[in-house]
């Protein structure tokens, strides 16, 4: 099934915040907004849920430090008990430092390869761009055309209202 | 508030922003991309070339004198048997601290929302993975049989099998460096993938759009993608904000939790992570000083981030300088007669030309910072700049051998003066810094394009003139 | 665990023995043909490395095991034998056993059976071993310095000698002091077998005016034996009875054992020296007063008037005088002495016949002969008489010896003009190397060395040992006892020469009642027999002896040639391991130097390192100077033995690398020989002189000393409390019993840990008395010797790298220009806390069950982390590969001690290999282990017994009482590392407290 | 390609690879472990014959093991105490006994060319007496068992706490020719001290350290 786009080039960003929601309280469908960089706001103007990467980012130190507090103290006190200076074999205060860099290290790169899965990054992946200057400097509101009601000529007239450089429609082909 | 200064563009700004352009120059959102990928794209100028050549040269220098110490033995390295450190893990602890202002600028900046950190972030962050790179790379070569230095991470082997001392605050260390490092990698990387992406969609067809385009990982600018970078890049910045603390405060055991005096001490810690933001700060400096001038970033870093930049060296030194005197008093006020002997001796003894270079350098040149005639002076802060990264080396020098060469019984005091395969070491790990971060310039955006853009929207030269079509 | 082992004539046995015996270390068993087994570490440590990247190829080397041919009835490949020997590092003549393993001697050590070392063995009986496995030693007879064969040689000599018997010319042999019976009989055969012969004894630390003084007193050239044991009051006039005078291990053991503040009720002799310089016994006085050697006779005569008058002797035979020590010093001295007659002792080091009779004077005063001065069972160590050398030089000088024979001496460059040598148209020397008189003689027969050859020596009159042989002669050499027999007409081998003295010489004084074979297999297995001492004609004291002394005048500066304990003469400078042993007072290494008080080198002007020309008599000599706390102010002192031809081969001792420097001297040899300086004076070698002149040239040499920091107390400005560290505590001898019983058992040690660790079964533990410590270092040798410790050069040691496990840290305390001296051994304190096993990442330093701090060297990464967090500095690194490729010096090795490579940390042990040998030993034979059974390589060796070994949790150890005695500290408690090495306090004479327990 | 083809490929080229290693892990050798070693020995010795066959005790031959930290290779001359008789195999040695009754003369001496070996190195002529023309040398084995420089291993304190040789060193009396059986790693000795403190050897309670320096000093 292939899918009709309509998408509105914009190259501020206070423009494509205003179209954004505007869009949205119109009730069209909008597929994506392409941006050069994190325009502050747009996910409320886009009504994009929360995100649930601090879970993973949460949970995976959380397991990463408890692996280590045990792991550290498998090794030391139940493994092989070996006397180092005189400590007792459960030397707690001594295994913190390590269990807390774990934890770091466990919640920072499982967020990290979370979010690229979840995103579909993936190295030599290449995604068709929306607008070859996306990146640069311009920003991209994409709507879909859902169905026969929609008004196309509507839809133009509210996207060149907020200043659209340009509007495309494009046919985007199944998958 | 601080003013404006060493701009070169008069400043017409139509709406009343409470605080001087960040960015100043008229520049709009393609303007800086143009701006800052050009200056990859151009060819390096001879300045550069210059730069590079000198590293470079350093560089080959350190690499000779390691292969020869690896060779022939760490006797080679003026040690004894009474000093087992002295260069080796001031340079590490050196370079560790110069690293923690990258993440400081870059991480904690970020979340107190501090946006001048945009135009320094990216090199900031650079200059932290390669201080990091120098910085674990003595812990490595200063071992006896740095063949075997796999041996302190915890692996299933056939010996038993035996584990590690995870008591030892030398196996925190290589946790921690080998953490931090790849959490530095990971979070410039994350903050490069947009930047990349914008590169690749500029390059024309060939190598240079296939590397950028393998590394950018399809990026296309979705905001659902952005949404959820943004979040990515907060708990980043989360992470790696107490990281940092953790990884100079694990560096400050090392010598915190021994039963040397001058190195036995509860205040290392603190100590230590505003040492590592002080001198880290002061590198910050010096790299940008010299980045703006060569890549013609006047615009982009400018008078503000030095006058702020200044001020947080200002602020380090006090502490620094505090816990200096706080080191001493508490000694004095102990009656350990160790502890009292070894402050004496730093003051005093056969290394007080160290100590003092270190006084001088860490808290009374400072001080002139304290006037604003200073800080809009380029020059001047940079000659402070590179003065307190002497100071703050001389700084660990000081805690390592002094403490180390006349501790507890008499009979065992020595004196240590380095060789030349020790200085050139030294020398090798600015080369191997300096060509890694002149490299890097070459190709790759030193500021962060992406969040320039976001900050240029609301707090740039052209905030509302940028509503013109273009 | 000791074997003693008789067997060691089957080597002179049947012709399978013999068969085996020429193949000695290809026999070994278990030997490794692919590269020696020890080195193969190094390998080990690369092989891990590329063993990393390339774990496909996984083949290692092939490695051959060569079995012995035939069976040795009662040897076990593998187990350590020990052979009862003497020592012949000087004439002293310690008892030895002689460890060997597969074959081959591997360490010396102390023969507790023996009565005049009792187990001691002094530093140069320690490392006499490396003798053995010299590669530079000769290895076949020269001709004019070309190698020959021994029957060319032979026939040539003999062709010769027969020729001076015809024409009946002059022959001389000049020997050491020979208190062999064997080699003595020999001698006298040989001298015999000329018309005109003559033995002339030489010793290059010569006692010469001691025998010439009792021929004038008592009649008879004798050397007393001085019961140091007997003595209550000590004075000793420039003798390092302690160090290098005479017998020093024996000296050291009776004078430890004169001196127990522990017994009860506790003895101390109370000990005066009175001395030119810092010696080892002077650094051990309980008074030291400093006299340079011209004052020394007056100080004596004035002291002999004193006590004769308190005796009630004849005092007319001098006047009173004022000399170097005050009056009321004197009276004091004469009063203690005269207080404790017959249990005194009056000692006097000083080449001077006139002041020995005036000495012997003073033990007849107070009734010493018979008690504290044996003349009827006397010394044979020193019989060397300077007269007859004076005389041979004059005769050598006019051309009138044909002949001269040196087995065992070097004249040429021990004796002040020696040169003269060069003139004797037939010079044969006996030397084992190529020193300088070897190198002109005209054929060298090089002896064989004591481990490989028969003999026998009788140093003291009535106590008689053997030397046997521990392994075949590595090399084409004869014992010189062969040589010199054969050269008389005889064909005899050593062993049958040796057997047949003792024969007729020995067994016929026995006491026992056994047969000549029983006496012989006990006196083998012995190493020692006692039988009654021979007849000496000693008359009674003859007052007529003693004359006033013509006085002396003073002079700017006096030049006093001594010894060091480390290198007591020439002999042993091929000797890298005494090389690189601290002097104990100086703590100097591979040097001689110009010894200076402090005061002196500020009023010349001269810094420690600064080279200075010393000229007197028409030569001089270059040497840096070193300040010597304690010293005399006008006195200059030099050490005799250095600038040997034989330290020319340390040019390549220690690592080689970039910026390395050399260990030796402009010259090219370690140090420079001031035996010119010696002069002969009124039939003495005199070891000073006058007409000193001292000029600083501007050169620099640095000296290599391991220790640069002198006293306990820290430089004054950086000490505002201007208190001093309690490392070395005191204590007085009236402190002792007054002293309110606490000791460490009363103590409740707290911990905040859990008490996870208990020592349930042993609980290794060390204690050192620093009260009977002399310094003489003998521990460090034998550490070293058993632990496989590196020499490193001089270089390394200036880089403060020396590696001895064990070292003697030196303190000096009060006044400067005369201080006291503490002499404290450290070694790692094996501390129940240890602070440097925490800090190891790797867990290369952990701690075992029975309180040992273990280094497992095949583990450390090399982090140096455990030596800085180390509060003693008793951690050694390999900076470099020190271990170095020389297969001979390379059998010395003890094979139960791996050998470490580069880039791992080393320490002290406790000689943790005889802990697991004796535990297993024990196992073997079903019963637990008895206390005293292991004894660590520094205590064996220690000839003061000041160190005791053993299980603390056993409270029957002698350790344990040791532990709990009221002297016992640790070095640091306050730091509470705990450490398991325990120090009783030195005990000071003192009839004040000043100072208090502390070093002031 | 199709990137899902490319993933799949991967994918199942990594679960192999996986699977592969978990599987072989028993099989993989860190370098120095010769476990399995078995060379060719000079005298082709065969331990089946000798301590399975002829049942002769161990310790008869390697007599240092209960009182020396090396078990030792026997010399030559206690191959003698038999071998000074028994000079060929028992087969050989009977038909040459059938053959001389057949030809009614007295047996001949057979020496088998591997015990002649034994008589080449003590310098024995056929009659086992000493010959002039021959010079002694000892028999060059290759060494089977090997421990790194800074293992010190004692076999008193194993053959004396009852230790039996095969534990160590396999079933000895089925080999032709000497093996390696054991991997001589650390752990296997560790892991073996650790086994016999719970259970003892052959039901007698024993104490076998895991201190380092049991081991290594």
């Amino acid at each position: 099934m292939s899918r009709r786009l309509l998408i509105g080039m914009f190259s501020d960003e206070h423009d494509i915040l205003d179209v954004t929601k505007a869009a949205r309280e119109r009730g069209y469908r909008i597929v994506d907004v392409y941006a050069p960089y994190a325009v502050h706001g747009m996910d409320k103007a886009m009504g994009l849920p929360p995100s649930r990467l601090p879970w993973v980012c949460f949970l995976l130190g959380l397991s990463g430090a408890a692996l280590k507090v045990w792991f550290e103290y498998w090794t030391t006190a139940t493994d092989w008990p070996i006397n180092v200076g005189g400590k007792p074999w459960d030397s707690l205060p001594a295994f913190v430092p390590i269990t807390f860099e774990v934890m770091v290290l466990f919640a920072g790169i499982s967020t990290v390869l979370a979010f690229f899965a979840v995103s579909g990054l993936v190295p030599g992946r290449s995604k068709q761009l929306i607008h070859p200057r996306s990146t640069n400097d311009r920003f991209a509101l994409v709507l879909e055309q859902t169905d026969a009601a929609f008004d196309k000529a509507a839809a133009r007239r509210l996207l060149e209202g907020h200043n659209a450089v340009e509007v495309l429609e494009r046919v985007e082909e199944a998958r | 508030m601080a003013s404006v200064v060493g701009a070169n563009t008069a400043v017409t700004d139509p709406t009343p922003l409470l605080r001087p352009p960040l960015i100043t120059g008229k520049k709009r959102l393609s303007q800086v991309t143009e701006d800052i990928c050009s200056a990859m794209e151009r060819r390096p100028g001879l300045l550069w070339w210059l730069a590079f050549l000198a590293a470079l040269s350093a560089l080959v220098l350190g690499v000779a004198a390691v292969s020869y110490q690896i060779a022939t033995g760490i006797g080679t390295w003026g040690l004894n048997t009474t000093v087992g450190w002295a260069f080796d893990i001031t340079n590490f602890v050196f370079w560790i601290g110069i690293g923690h202002a990258g993440t400081l600028i870059s991480a904690i900046l970020f979340l107190f929302r501090q946006r001048w950190r945009t135009s320094v972030n990216r090199s900031a962050e650079a200059m932290t993975l390669f201080a990091v790179m120098c910085a674990g790379l003595f812990p490595v070569i200063h071992m006896g049989r740095p063949w075997l230095a796999y041996w302190i991470f915890p692996y299933p082997n056939f010996r038993g099998p035996l584990w590690i001392n995870f008591r030892s605050p030398l196996a925190w260390d290589a946790f921690a460096i080998s953490t931090y490092f790849l959490i530095s990698l990971t979070f410039w990387y994350v903050g490069l993938i947009p930047d990349l992406a914008t590169i690749r969609d500029r390059a024309q067809p060939g190598l240079r759009k296939r590397i950028f385009g393998w590394f950018s990982l399809g990026w296309n600018g979705s905001y659902r993608t952005w949404q959820r970078y943004e979040v990515v890049y907060l708990l980043l910045a989360g992470l790696a904000t107490p990281l940092v603390v953790s990884v100079h405060t694990i560096v400050s055991w090392d010598f915190a939790t021994s039963v040397i005096p001058g190195w036995h001490a509860t205040i290392f810690p603190p100590y230590f992570v505003a040492g590592a933001i002080f001198s880290g700060m002061a590198m910050v400096l010096t790299l940008m000083i010299i980045a703006r001038k060569v890549m013609h970033l006047e615009d982009y870093i400018t008078g503000r981030h030095i006058d702020v930049m200044c001020k947080l060296v200002i602020v380090t030194s006090g502490i620094v300088a505090l816990a200096y005197g706080t080191e001493f008093f508490t000694a004095q006020y102990s009656g350990n007669q160790y502890e009292q002997f070894v402050f004496l001796n730093r003051a005093m003894g056969p290394f007080a030309w160290a100590y003092w270079t270190m006084v001088s350098c860490n808290v009374l040149v400072p001080l002139l910072l304290w006037f604003r005639r200073v800080r809009a002076n380029i020059p001047a802060v940079f000659v402070i700049s590179i003065l307190v990264n002497v100071g703050m080396w001389f700084e660990r020098f000081v805690i390592i051998v002094t403490s180390l060469h006349r501790d507890y019984l008499p009979a065992n005091w020595a004196n240590y003066s380095p060789t030349a395969i020790e200085i050139a070491t030294l020398v090798g790990s600015f080369g191997l810094f300096f060509t890694c971060f002149l490299i890097f310039c070459r190709i790759l955006p030193v500021i962060a394009m992406a969040e320039v853009k976001g900050v240029l929207a609301r707090h740039g030269a052209l905030a509302a003139e940028t509503k013109e079509v273009a | 665990m000791m074997t003693y082992w008789k067997s060691i004539e089957e080597f002179e046995g049947g012709p399978e023995i013999r068969a085996r015996a020429e193949t000695e270390f290809e026999d070994t068993p278990l030997r490794i043909t692919a590269g020696p087994d020890r080195r193969g570490f190094l390998k080990a440590a690369g092989f891990a490395f590329a063993g990393a990247t390339l774990s496909g190829c996984r083949q290692a080397p092939v490695e051959k095991a060569i079995p012995l041919l035939r069976q040795v009835e009662g040897m076990s490949p593998g187990r350590p034998y020990y052979y009862a020997s003497t020592c012949s590092g000087c004439p002293a003549g310690c008892g030895l056993l002689t460890k060997t393993r597969d074959g081959r001697p591997i360490k010396l050590e102390g023969n507790a059976e023996h009565p005049l070392s009792r187990g001691g063995l002094c530093a140069v009986g320690q490392a006499s071993i490396l003798s053995l496995y010299d590669g530079l030693r000769l290895k076949q007879p020269l001709r004019h310095g070309k190698e020959a064969r021994w029957d060319e040689v032979d026939a040539e000599i003999a062709a010769q000698f027969d020729r001076i018997r015809k024409e009946k010319r002059a022959v001389r042999i000049l020997t050491a002091t020979i208190a062999s019976p064997t080699l003595n009989a020999v001698v006298r055969g040989f001298v015999q077998s000329f018309p005109n012969a003559q033995h002339i004894v030489c010793d290059p630390q010569s006692a010469s005016p001691i025998l010439e003084s009792h021929q004038l007193t008592h009649g008879a050239r004798i050397l007393p034996r001085y019961r140091f044991d007997k003595a209550e009051v000590i004075v000793s006039f420039d003798a390092d009875f302690l160090g290098t005078w005479i017998s020093p291990v024996e000296f050291t053991q009776s004078y430890s054992a004169g001196r127990q503040p522990d017994a009860k009720p506790p003895r101390m002799s109370h000990h005066t020296q009175l001395e030119s310089r810092m010696s080892v016994t002077g650094s051990k006085a309980d008074r030291r007063y400093r006299l340079s050697p011209g004052e020394v006779p007056q100080v004596i005569e004035q002291l002999a008037l004193r006590v004769a008058r308190r005796t009630g002797a004849a005092a007319d035979w001098a006047k009173d005088a004022p000399v170097a020590l005050a009056t009321k010093e004197l009276d004091e001295l004469a009063e203690r002495l005269v207080s404790a007659r017959g249990r005194s002792l009056v000692v006097c080091g000083l080449a001077d016949t006139g002041a020995q009779v005036l000495c012997n004077y003073l033990n007849h005063l107070l009734g010493n002969y018979g008690t504290t001065l044996d003349v009827e069972a006397p010394s044979r160590q020193r019989q060397g008489d300077d007269r007859a050398v004076a005389r041979l030089l004059e005769e050598i000088a006019g051309g009138k010896v044909a002949a001269l024979v040196v087995p065992g001496v070097n004249p040429l460059a021990d004796l002040p003009g020696g040169d003269v040598l060069r003139r004797v148209p037939l010079l044969v020397s006996l030397s084992p190397r190529l020193d300088e008189t070897a190198s002109v003689a005209t054929y060298v027969c090089p002896d064989s060395d004591p481990l490989e050859s028969w003999g026998d020596t009788e140093a003291v009159s009535g106590i008689a040992s053997l030397m046997q042989p521990a392994v075949q002669t590595l090399a084409q050499t004869r014992p010189a006892v062969e040589t010199l027999a054969r050269w008389a007409g005889g064909q005899s081998a050593a062993y049958d020469l040796v057997r047949t003295t003792w024969k007729r010489e020995i067994h016929p004084r026995s006491t026992g009642k056994e047969d000549f074979e029983a006496f012989w297999r006990k006196s083998l297995h012995d190493g020692v027999a006692a039988v009654r001492p021979q007849n000496t004609a000693v008359k009674p004291f003859d007052v007529k002896a003693v004359r006033p002394l013509t006085p002396t005048p003073a002079q700017d500066l006096t030049l006093v040639l001594y010894s060091k304990p480390s290198i007591p003469d020439g002999r042993h400078a091929y000797n890298p391991w005494l090389q690189e042993l601290p002097d104990p007072v100086s703590k100097c290494t591979w040097d001689n130097y110009a010894c200076l008080a402090p005061s002196t080198a500020e009023r010349l002007k001269v810094k420690e390192g600064d080279v200075v020309r010393l000229e007197a008599g028409g030569h001089s000599l270059e040497l840096p100077a070193l300040l010597q706390p304690g010293q005399h102010e006008k006195v200059i002192a030099v050490a005799l033995g250095y600038g040997r031809k034989e330290s020319a081969r340390f040019a390549g001792v220690g690592p080689g690398w970039l910026f390395r420097r050399p260990s030796l001297g402009e010259k090219g040899l370690v140090g420079g020989n001031a035996s010119s300086f010696l002069r002969f004076e009124d039939g003495a070698l005199r070891y000073w002189r006058s007409d000193l002149r001292l000029t600083d040239t501007g050169k620099l040499h640095p000296l290599a000393l391991t220790q640069n920091h002198h006293t306990l107390s820290v430089p004054k400005h950086l000490d505002p409390g201007g208190g001093s560290r309690p490392i070395v505590q005191e204590t007085r001898l009236v402190e002792l019993s007054n002293v309110r019983r606490e000791t460490a058992a009363d103590k409740s040690e707290e911990d905040l840990w859990p008490r996870d660790h208990p020592f349930t079964g042993h609980r290794w533990a060390l204690a050192v008395d620093l009260s009977a410590c002399t310094g003489c270092s003998a521990c460090v040798v034998a550490c070293q010797v058993e632990n496989n410790i590196p020499v490193v050069g001089k270089d390394e040691v200036i880089r403060n790298r020396e590696m001895h496990w064990l070292r003697l840290d030196r303190y000096y305390s009060g006044d400067p220009t005369a201080p006291q001296v503490a002499h404290q051994p450290m070694m790692c304190q094996q501390c129940e806390h240890a602070s440097c096993e925490t800090v190891c990442p790797v867990l290369a330093t952990v701690h075992s069950e029975e309180g040992l701090n273990q280094q497992i060297y095949n583990r450390c990464v090399g982090t140096r982390y455990c030596a800085n967090n180390c509060a003693f500095k008793a951690r050694r690194f390999n900076w470099f590969e020190y271990a170095r490729e020389d297969r001979l010096a390379n059998l010395v090795l003890n094979p139960d001690v791996t050998v470490r490579s580069r880039g791992v940390m080393e320490k002290c042990t406790f000689c943790v290999q005889r802990i697991q040998d004796a535990k297993i030993e024990a196992k073997r034979e079903r019963r637990a282990l008895r206390d005293g059974e292991i004894q660590t390589a520094c205590q064996q060796s220690c000839p003061a017994q000041a160190i005791v070994f053993g299980d603390w949790n056993d409270p029957n150890s002698r350790l344990s009482k040791w532990m709990n005695s009221l002297r016992r500290y640790r070095v640091l408690e306050e730091i509470n590392v705990r450490p398991s090495v325990g120090y009783l306090k030195v005990v000071r004479q003192g009839e004040t407290n000043e100072g208090g327990s502390r070093h002031g | 390609m199709n990137p899902r083809i490319t993933f799949v490929v991967l994918a199942t080229g990594l679960l192999f690879s996986s699977w592969g290693l978990v599987t072989r892990v028993g099989a993989f050798r860190l370098p120095g472990n010769q476990q399995g070693y078995s060379p060719v020995q000079p005298i082709a010795y065969s331990h089946r014959l000798h301590a399975g066959e002829l049942q002769i005790d161990c310790q008869y031959c390697h007599f240092n093991a209960s009182s020396s930290r090396h078990a030792g290779i026997p010399p030559a001359s206690i191959c003698m105490n038999c071998h000074r008789l028994v000079t060929t195999s028992f087969g050989v040695f009977r038909a040459e006994d059938e053959l001389a009754i057949q030809e009614n003369r007295k047996p001949r001496t057979l020496i088998s060319a591997e015990i002649r070996k034994i008589y080449d190195a003590l310098g024995l002529d056929d009659e086992r007496k000493p010959a002039a023309t021959k010079q002694p040398a000892p028999i060059a084995w290759t060494r089977v068992h090997r421990l790194p420089a800074f293992v010190y291993f004692d076999h008193r304190a194993h053959v004396n706490a009852g230790v039996v040789c095969q534990t160590c060193h396999g079933p000895v009396e089925t080999m032709e020719r000497m093996r390696q059986f054991s991997d001589l790693t650390m752990g296997w000795c560790v892991n073996c001290h650790r086994e016999v403190n719970r259970s003892g050897v052959e039901g007698k309670r024993v104490y076998a350290s895991v201190d380092c320096s049991t081991c290594h000093f």
